[in-house]
């Protein structure tokens, strides 16, 4: 290297243009000095990344087709409801009664979309984990600032926060047009808020189980394609099981399979936030306290996170 | 570009010359003696040999033949060696010219691996046998007479006996490279093919293996090794094989490949009592190119190295200069390769 | 329990090269305690004994880690980036204990694994960046800090491409980066060249290099391969069957044998001949022939014989220790270097838990 | 070491290599599966429910096929794509000796599986013995149709698994159900045949009848044998530098 002349060497006198004299700087191997943030910056960090990485933002256009593909879906309903609504309002009192028809309240909302959620559970989890295991990618990670635990918080974090962007969407979409379409802003505003809770409890719910469903799936298949059929069996079948068993069965044997399928569960308390029949012949056959369903959908939460935490913690990176 | 050199395209191919350095430690335990290859036939033999797949050309019209004694089998990433051995193992067709093992054509014809030991890099052995079930397992597909006791003694040549009844899979990565030779030595072939076969081992099993090739080549076997690491090849191979985009680049002792590079200068260090008068004293003979005096002593780059070779001890003596050091600063086979793959 | 073998580090001159790196105070002008330290450190797996009682310290420097398979090398590596536990005994990193300091130490240490642990779809810069930040670097920071490692390691344009395209020695380059990318104090390379061809380890050598002596970021380069170590290194830390070995300097494990070979192009027998009569024994070694010289008029005697009988004089080089010597069971291990006190080293094969 | 001891090495790795922990696991849980929907239907069922057409509906199209099809295109598919496949193939031995070791290991394994399933599902449903011994017989039979053409498939392309999901889902499943003509191709028509023409059932169905079963069985078994070996003694080790 040529003389070390130090870095960004003063400007001459002459108003700060190119320095008269000519100065050459050192390319060398600069030493970070900037700030380092530790553990609890890298976590939310990664839990970020995990939520672009979940909606193909920072890849390839391919990576954004699926997830905003699904999202997209789940949008459409939420826009027509909020279309007849407001043509509905528009036509006064014939209006309300068509009001009232629209297939599409804030508690139906999330049966409606159900299916589009398990796509896109079952779509993009593998898309997050897997690929890590297959690729050895692990060893980068936990080679650096991060705890095991860390990693596991933050991917599983940032996948039910990307959930519940996908399913609070659409309930936002109708919050708003019903606000918007009324005559009476204020008065609308006034009669939807308590609804609010409902809605967002049940988002959350959606979210954490559907998330540490998919992601346990997928934290122990990192083949991507075997992961996508698991998460798939493990939300669709026992459902079916259910119906069976609720058809064939008369004994109470029959009662307990509702709450090993996910899909009845979040039915269920869908049902009880918004205080309507729950549409799912199961879930009624049964007939089980509102509490034992949230205890499972909480249960199985922690239950899933422990498998994870306990798998990422004794994997071989 | 080169035919500043002629390369000797040798019609009649040197047999590979018997291995002049003593076969240096060990002595691997007698073996039975070697079935004889097909009289007068080559143990390894390419004829105008290439491959392709659709226009993407890997081997180029190659002609070799290896007899006893250990050859390298050196070349860049993607120049085609491993299209090479899998050729010689039989495993892939030539799309043009011959390739024969001991004299018989290797594609299709399962009966030359009674004469052939392999030794690929990219198959896996399977975890779940171990060392010793493995090497019975290839024993018995040999139709061995006794595969208990051959496996027995090829475990024992590649000091495999502590770990023989633990699967393969606690086996750490140099372990599995010995249980696959030992799977490939088990019948005891004349002719053997590796593919970078020290991959993985630590210091003391490369030294041990190295022995190893080297006593088997003493015993008059055929070996053909492909390796990355040219501190390895120099000391085990008698000859090389340079592939560089699918063509031979260069064959034979490296020494005398770097002596036909003629149009490389030779560039020497010497370390003497007085550098700058001893390089006074060499200036004047014709046969330097060019000196330079700095830290690492007198770089002398000479054109004809025989006769500067004999003229350094002569001017030395002359101009009473003491010599401690003479170095050839690029006859490494490092050297050699990477002028080779450069062209 | 094997005497720890505590071996300052001064600037040595090697092989005619001058190491780089001396003992320089670090960047806080504190005196530089051992970088790594380990104490009677021990880890066992079921079956397995991967590190046994180990007590060595490392100075900042080029350290070459050598070891039979399944020595603990990468049981080691893995011990000093607090990703495992420990069976017994202690190890600092940095003055940082292992074993409930994992996260900081992991601030300051570079990894590059050993196998490819790259994902394909992304491009250099994005995984390089991530990995910045998962370092605990702020967002612009991992930024800069990326572009200037990857100008470093040589990926110029290729960066913006998917890894996955990547050819074996970018891949390693990568690898590199992304465990340089945090400026850390002290580098872990699991076996860097593993893979590559003869032009690609030629240039990984040469960066490790560099990044040691140029960067002066301590490297720590567990690898199998001897020649690489006695080309880049500046010390050697050696385990067999997970046991101290060797801990020395290289200069004093490759210290000349006081032999010298002498090679000329063809007539060694005459040159012998002549060279016994003049009182030099000779024993033939390869090509070449060894004399015992010890002083400056032996140099004239292979000089002039040589010339009297009109030789083409082509080497004349003192033959020198190699580290091939540690590990061949013929040649006993010479004690070599200030105080390395070595254990006695284990037969192969033999010994509990000896797993090479 | 005659033909037949050479055959033996080679099985007796291929049945340790089958029968790792893992995919013995999933296997069993898959033969476990008609059991679960005997024990269900018979604990918490009123009625006794058409035992032939459950063990029809899980045995012989879900069961067997889907157990063949692991097990035929991983015995020797798995060990050409992972490189072990390189161990048999650089011996001097015929290259059927390796297709028919293959075979006979893949067509055992499947067949003791879908056996077992069979007869327990068929007691829990209270089958009588005689249909019971038929589709035992019809399943080995079956067994070893399907994982003789399993095995071909999956030397002649690597795609074994994908081709032999879309034999049995497409053309024995729907298209079977419109085009009455791949009646003739379908294993699982033919298995049918074999254990109707043992025990014939109450309702005449209108499947392949036993003739027609055991020639296609034939055809398949003998076709799928030299076939895979022709292959296998031309198959060539991909790519490489």
């Amino acid at each position: 290297m040529t003389g070390d002349v130090p870095a960004g060497a003063a400007p001459t006198a002459n108003g700060g243009g190119a320095p008269s004299t000519g100065s050459i700087y050192d390319l060398g191997y600069r030493h970070y000095d900037g700030p380092r943030l530790g553990r609890r910056h890298a976590l939310v960090a990664l839990m970020t990344y995990t939520i672009r990485t979940t909606y193909g933002i920072g890849r390839g256009g391919r990576a954004k087709i699926i997830p905003f593909g699904l999202a997209a879906m789940g949008i459409v309903p939420a826009i027509v409801a909020v279309a007849i609504l407001a043509l509905a309002r528009q036509a006064g009192e014939a209006g309300q009664l068509l009001a009232e028809a629209s297939p599409l309240r804030y508690d139906s909302l999330y049966g409606a979309i159900a299916q589009i959620v398990f796509l896109f559970c079952a779509a993009q989890a593998p898309e997050l984990l897997g690929k890590d295991q297959r690729y050895h990618v692990l060893s980068l990670y936990f080679s650096r600032a991060l705890a095991r635990t860390d990693y596991v918080i933050a991917r599983v974090g940032g996948f039910a926060i990307a959930i519940l962007i996908l399913v609070l969407l659409p309930q936002a979409i109708v919050f708003l047009g019903r606000i918007l379409s009324a005559p009476d802003i204020v008065a609308e505003l006034g009669d939807n808020l308590p609804v609010l809770p409902a809605i967002i409890g049940q988002g959350l719910l959606t979210a954490g189980l559907l998330g540490a469903i998919a992601v346990t799936v997928s934290a122990f298949t990192p083949r991507r394609a075997y992961a996508t059929a698991a998460i798939i069996a493990v939300i669709v079948i026992p459902p079916v099981i259910a119906q069976i068993a609720e058809q064939v069965a008369r004994h109470d044997l029959a009662r307990w399979t509702v709450l090993a399928s996910a899909q009845d569960v979040l039915t269920a308390t869908n049902a009880w936030l918004f205080d309507v029949r729950p549409d799912s012949d199961p879930v009624r056959a049964a007939a089980l306290g509102p509490e034992i369903y949230f205890a499972t959908a909480i249960g199985a939460m922690v239950v899933l996170g422990a498998i994870l935490l306990r798998r990422y913690q004794r994997i071989s990176a | 570009m080169n035919e500043t050199h002629e390369t000797r395209q040798p019609g009649a191919a040197p047999m590979a010359s018997p291995p002049d350095t003593a076969a240096p430690g060990l002595l691997a335990p007698p073996a039975p003696p070697a079935p004889p290859a097909a009289p007068g036939a080559f143990g390894i033999q390419l004829d105008h040999a290439s491959r392709w797949y659709g226009n993407v050309v890997a081997v180029n019209d190659i002609s070799f033949s290896l007899g006893p004694g250990v050859t390298g089998l050196l070349g860049p990433n993607g120049a085609g060696k491993t299209t090479i051995l899998h050729m010689t193992a039989g495993l892939l067709a030539p799309s043009t010219g011959r390739v024969t093992i001991a004299g018989e054509i290797a594609w299709r014809n399962p009966s030359i691996y009674r004469r052939l030991g392999l030794v690929p890099e990219r198959e896996a052995v399977p975890g779940h046998l171990t060392g010793r079930q493995y090497a019975e397992f290839n024993a018995r597909l040999h139709r061995l007479p006794d595969p208990r006791a051959a496996a027995a003694r090829a475990l024992a040549t590649v000091d495999l006996e502590a770990a023989a009844d633990r699967t393969i899979g606690t086996y750490s990565k140099g372990m599995q490279q010995r249980a696959k030779i030992a799977g490939g030595l088990v019948h005891d072939p004349p002719i053997l093919l590796l593919d970078e076969p020290f991959n993985g081992m630590d210091p003391r099993q490369r030294l041990h293996m190295i022995d190893l090739l080297r006593a088997m080549a003493s015993e008059g076997r055929t070996i053909l090794f492909s390796s990355h690491i040219l501190e390895e090849v120099e000391r085990l191979a008698d000859s090389i094989l340079v592939i560089y985009a699918g063509r031979l680049a260069a064959w034979g002792d490296f020494r005398q490949i770097r002596r036909l590079m003629t149009d490389r200068p030779r560039t020497i260090a010497i370390h003497s009592a007085d550098d700058r008068k001893l390089a006074t004293v060499l200036m004047p003979d014709e046969s330097v190119a060019g000196v330079e005096l700095g830290p690492a002593g007198l770089i002398v780059r000479t054109g004809d190295g025989e006769r500067f070779a004999r003229l350094l001890p002569k001017a030395a003596r002359a101009a009473g200069v003491t010599i401690h050091e003479v170095l050839p600063i690029d006859e490494s086979l490092e050297r050699v390769f990477a002028y080779l793959v450069s062209r | 329990m094997p005497v720890g073998a505590v071996v300052r580090f001064y600037e040595t001159a090697r092989h005619g090269r001058t190491a780089g790196v001396s003992l320089a105070c670090d960047r806080y002008s504190r005196p530089v305690s051992p970088l790594v330290s380990t104490a009677s450190l021990t880890k066992r797996y079921p079956g397995v004994t991967a590190l046994d009682d180990l007590s060595v310290d490392i100075e900042p420097g080029i350290v070459g880690l050598v070891g039979s398979n399944g020595a603990g090398k990468s049981t080691l590596i893995k011990i000093l980036l607090g990703l495992i536990d420990v069976t017994s005994g202690s190890a600092t990193v940095l003055d940082l204990d292992v074993r409930n300091e994992g996260p900081r130490i992991r601030q300051f240490v570079g990894y590059m694994p050993e196998h490819d642990a790259l994902p394909p779809d992304l491009t250099a810069t994005d995984l390089v960046t991530h990995l910045a930040r998962m370092s605990g670097l702020p967002a612009n920071g991992a930024r800069e800090r990326t572009a200037e490692v990857l100008r470093h390691v040589g990926l110029y344009e290729e960066r913006y491409r998917a890894i996955g395209g990547y050819s074996t020695g970018m891949k390693q380059r990568v690898k590199l980066a992304q465990a340089l990318v945090h400026d850390p104090k002290l580098l872990l390379l699991d076996e860097p060249t593993n893979g590559l061809d003869p032009g690609g380890r030629d240039e990984m050598l040469r960066l490790v290099e560099r990044t040691g002596h140029e960067f002066g970021i301590a490297i720590i380069v567990a690898s199998h391969l001897l020649g690489e170590i006695e080309r880049v290194c500046d010390f050697l830390v050696a385990i067999e069957g997970g046991r101290l070995l060797q801990a020395a300097p290289l200069g004093s494990l490759t210290g000349r044998t006081g032999m010298v070979a002498v090679e000329v192009e063809d007539g060694e027998e005459a040159l012998a001949a002549a060279l016994a009569a003049r009182g030099l024994p000779v024993t033939p070694d390869g090509r070449a022939l060894l004399v015992a010289i010890d002083s400056e008029p032996a140099y004239d005697v292979v000089r002039d014989a040589i010339a009297d009988l009109g030789l083409a004089l082509v080497r004349l080089e003192p033959r020198r220790r190699s580290l091939e010597d540690l590990f061949r069971d013929d040649v006993p291990s010479t004690p070599g270097g200030a105080a390395a006190a070595t254990a006695t080293p284990v037969a192969p094969g033999s010994g509990p838990g000896a797993t090479s | 070491m005659s033909a037949v001891s050479v055959i033996w090495t080679i099985a007796q790795a291929t049945f340790r290599a089958l029968l790792g922990r893992r995919r013995t696991i999933l296997m069993g849980l898959l033969a476990l599966v008609p059991v679960l929907v005997a024990l269900l239907s018979r604990v918490a069922g009123d009625g006794v429910a058409d035992d032939r057409a459950i063990l029809d509906l899980l045995i012989i199209r879900t069961v067997l096929p889907l157990t063949a099809l692991v097990f035929g295109t991983t015995a020797l598919g798995s060990e050409l794509d992972d490189g072990t496949g390189v161990a048999l193939l650089t011996k001097p031995i015929p290259r059927w000796h390796i297709v028919l070791a293959k075979i006979v290991v893949a067509g055992i394994v499947t067949a003791v599986f879908t056996a077992v399933s069979a007869v327990v599902t068929g007691i829990l449903l209270g089958t009588a013995g005689e249909t019971l011994v038929a589709y035992v017989v019809g399943v080995i039979v079956g067994a070893f149709a399907y994982a003789t053409a399993f095995v071909a498939v999956s030397v002649i392309t690597t795609r074994a698994l994908v081709v032999g999901l879309v034999y049995t889902l497409l053309w024995e499943g729907w298209l079977a159900g419109i085009l009455p003509g791949t009646k003739s191709l379908s294993l699982r028509e033919a298995t049918l045949g074999v254990i109707d023409a043992v025990s014939p059932p109450a309702v005449v169905r209108d499947g392949l009848d036993l003739q027609g079963s055991l020639t296609l069985i034939v055809v398949v078994l003998v076709a799928g044998s030299v076939l895979g070996a022709m292959r296998l003694a031309r198959y060539q080790v991909k790519g490489g530098d």
